[in-house]
């Protein structure tokens, strides 16, 4: 990865979502396994794999171990990523056998909202859960990948209405409602580690793992980030600065987003 | 063994109001031809198990076939929200729509109960979150070895499950490969079967991946080419991706969707697939 | 990722003595060469595990390199009993054997929870046998949902599993296929895995009814053509039905089976596979 | 069945283990779901097969569903198995989606001794478990077969040895050691419905489920039963004489035998 970081800065423009993506491939390490979900964190994933990665093994919850697919997949029920797959397993196998025992050491997530603690909501807007303001998506893999994976990387853009004091429901825990519900679980993963947004990135405080601004995307100031964000937000002492993509992984990014192409007919 | 039917006449004698429905197939294989064919024969009450609802019971919801929903994740994958299926729940439109809702996790080892014989499944779930408040099909259980409490999960026994397969042959035996999702464990599970095919052919070659189901472990076949659009049945066609992203505005407004449900499930004309 | 490994080298590092070593394939893909390295390794106080000891354990009994067995069904298929696991038990030699004994369905289960990561497994057994009363890794658990009590077995996680596949690539991806019985759970289930394989090849050609267990949830894969003799290993070999009968003669008497494992074991020359 | 019943009688000689495992065959119905052992059972499901239930579905334990063998398997580890099934699936499916909730109609059985509750034992011959007078093989797939097939065949070879007033341990249950079990546990199949013998055949008793003598196998007397069984043996009002062997059945029997090649070599 060094050596990716050390091409020259990218001349190019780029979107805070291209940031966003390259940020998250950056933190996928060579060899890791991973749990990936469609959309950025697919398309992270297969960057990494494209660049710094080669060796980064590809789980998606629809049953595909190792799968190393030439386009990012529409869904995750794309017939490519079972066609390129080291094994296509059941649904129940891939819980039961692969991410429960904690074979798996990242998984991505993201959601409506995400709290200082890194709780996350992917279920009702509002307090009440019989009759929600807004009825999102639900659960699907997620609190399972939060609890059983090494660790956790959310991926999600910046704004007070995602980002909360408190989540109006937990979907999937990070660090619980006052920060130390892992270690009161007995959960085997170390939750969430990174929260990559379009402004930067937040890191659990290690005393306390109230998410905590540790890194700002290029052109970013921290005003910016404090006022996109729900509760009085804590900066790193040290707090660093995201290396903008280099050409290489903006060129191999947005070769891969090409690849989704539209409007596929049977 | 199973009995070769017509797919009009397989849902009517397997389906009944007030039945439990499991239409499974995990974003690939997806019964749609079936779904559309209980709309059409009006089935009503129905409790509706899915993993993932999709465009599938967005379609059911909003034509009133429901009554309850069971799953875990309800979105129009790589495309948004299900507006049929949050309107339901937060409109009560066209009717009240109650819900049961679980992780991916727990949905699957609910049906692995089901299809096992057992009433629960065990499995490290729900571990921090808000789920098992709501939901009272999630409880927990104490290992009687080392003392540790476990998440457990009742069994899903449906009425009836639905899927869609690729192939069948014509003593009914049952071939689907590719992304297999829960599907095995759906037929087992449930009461009843009923497996559509992209066709029915004289003998099942041996396929990698694939999973077989006996025909004496299945109800009924149909054969619906095609049954699966716009979802994917893999080595028959791709996804309609644009059928996906269309479905998007028709479902947000209901005039739209009234309009859908008349041309494309009551009208005599249809689109083409 | 696995590492490919020669079988002395592998069994040297993987297996030490007092582990609890599993050693499966149901009555196919026996890794049996594997267990004539262990003997000739001189490893000591094992607990040995296997559905079906078979002449796979008895030769280990024999040799002396198990202190204790777990498993279900003790005896040489389709020829009669095991001779040196008779000895054991009923005489202790040539050291006394203890015994952990269980049904097909619990040993099955074991390796399931111990593949899943879950203490221990929920099934309908043991109703009604005097085996609960002997065994204390089978208990009961009751249904949070209906009150109803069902039989609990005890995860099984050994230290080592060993297996025998057909086909492994150079990355050490493993491929098996036919009678594939509890061999994915049972490398999934261990902290360690040892595969022994008919042939490495460039790339796995897909393969019908074929378990895949990535390069990375196996730990050394080891070429070691014909390493289930005299068992079956589909598309390979067939098995050497002469061998287990005259198994029978030899592992009846305990000079006998000295002689063998000298001769086959230990000596130098072995008789040809 | 009943075609095959009024062919004329054997003029041939036959052993008493071929009238066994003819009566065995016999006792399979066509389009029954059958779980079968190496063995007698396996060559009586195969016969039946070939003669009057060729609809019978054969499930070996070792993951093969609706199998067709050309020839006999020499063990349930046989590639003919695997090659000529429907679906090949791993153990733990066997038991768990096949067996445990009770899709298969029949059962076979065997063990060193039964008693009069048609419980048995494949443990331990002797009182004490752990330093027992005879190591047998244990239990193998048969307690859960014995409890989940709707219904158990128990098929051995008479002797005072064998059959005894109360097995030494029970490693399947019949209808336990008072006659009551199934009821109290709740067993859901009806359990041994016959024991088949080379002397004739023993079903329990409609009111206690004590095995009962029900039908002669030709040539053999009540008295000689009596004395090859260790309690004392109650005859049904009505005593059946088996059928001998047709010539059919004998035939193909005896071909089916023949394919038991002894002595493959790798």
């Amino acid at each position: 990865m060094s050596d990716e970081l050390s091409e020259v800065p990218a001349a190019s423009e780029f979107t805070s979502d291209e940031m966003m993506t390259v940020a998250a491939s950056r933190s996928l390490h060579d060899g890791a396994v991973c749990f990936v979900g469609i959309g950025l964190p697919s398309t992270a994933a297969n960057l990494a794999r494209r660049t710094h990665a080669p060796g980064l093994v590809l789980i998606y919850e629809s049953g595909t171990l190792g799968t190393k697919p030439q386009r990012l997949p529409l869904s995750i029920g794309d017939g490519v990523l079972a066609e390129t797959a080291d094994s296509v397993v059941g649904v129940p196998e891939i819980f039961n056998y692969w991410l429960q025992p904690g074979r798996v050491d990242v998984g991505f997530l993201g959601g409506a909202q995400v709290d200082r603690y890194g709780n996350i909501n992917t279920t009702v807007i509002g307090d009440d859960y019989d009759s929600p303001e807004v009825r999102l998506p639900g659960a699907g893999g997620a609190p399972e990948i939060a609890t059983s994976c090494g660790e956790v990387l959310i991926v999600m853009r910046h704004s007070p209405r995602a980002f909360v004091s408190d989540v109006d429901f937990i979907t999937s825990v990070g660090h619980g409602r006052d920060g130390g519900a892992r270690a009161e679980l007995g959960l085997p993963g170390r939750g969430p580690v990174k929260v990559i947004t379009d402004l930067g990135v937040l890191q659990p405080d290690e005393r306390t793992n109230e998410l905590t601004l540790t890194d700002l995307a290029p052109g970013v100031e921290v005003e910016r980030v404090r006022a996109a964000t729900g509760w009085p937000l804590r900066v790193a002492e040290e707090l660093g600065a995201q290396q903008p993509p280099t050409d290489r992984e903006l060129r191999i990014l947005r070769e891969l987003k090409a690849t989704l192409g539209n409007g596929e007919s049977s | 063994m199973a009995r070769i039917l017509q797919l009009d006449t397989a849902v009517a004698e397997l389906v009944n109001d007030g039945d439990t429905v499991a239409m499974e197939g995990f974003t690939h294989l997806i019964p749609m031809t079936a779904g559309h064919e209980i709309i059409r024969a009006g089935r009503r009450n129905l409790t509706l198990c899915r993993m993932t609802p999709d465009l599938i019971y967005d379609q059911l919801i909003g034509a009133g076939c429901a009554r309850k929903l069971v799953f875990s994740w309800g979105g129009n994958p790589g495309v948004g929200s299900l507006h049929r299926f949050r309107d339901a729940i937060q409109n009560s439109w066209p009717v009240p729509l109650e819900i049961e809702e679980h992780s991916h996790a727990g949905m699957a080892n609910r049906y692995v109960a089901g299809a096992s014989g057992l009433p629960f499944a065990v499995l490290r779930g729900y571990a921090g979150t808000d789920l098992p408040a709501h939901t009272d099909t999630i409880s927990t259980v104490r290992c009687p070895f080392t003392g540790e409490e476990l998440a457990a999960v009742a069994a899903l026994n449906p009425d009836v499950g639905v899927i869609h397969a690729q192939r069948a042959d014509r003593a009914g035996n049952v071939q689907f490969w590719g992304i297999t999702g829960v599907q095995k464990e759906t037929v087992l599970a449930s009461a009843r079967s009923l497996v559509t095919v992209e066709e029915l052919v004289d003998e099942l070659p041996a396929q990698p991946g694939a999973v077989v189901l006996p025909s004496w472990a299945v109800t009924a076949v149909a054969e619906v080419p095609g049954g699966s659009h716009p979802s994917y049945a893999q080595g028959y066609s791709e996804r309609d991706n644009t059928y996906y992203q269309d479905w998007d505005a028709i479902s947000r407004d209901r005039e739209r969707f009234r309009q859908w449900l008349d041309t494309e499930i009551h009208g005599s004309e249809r689109s083409p697939r």
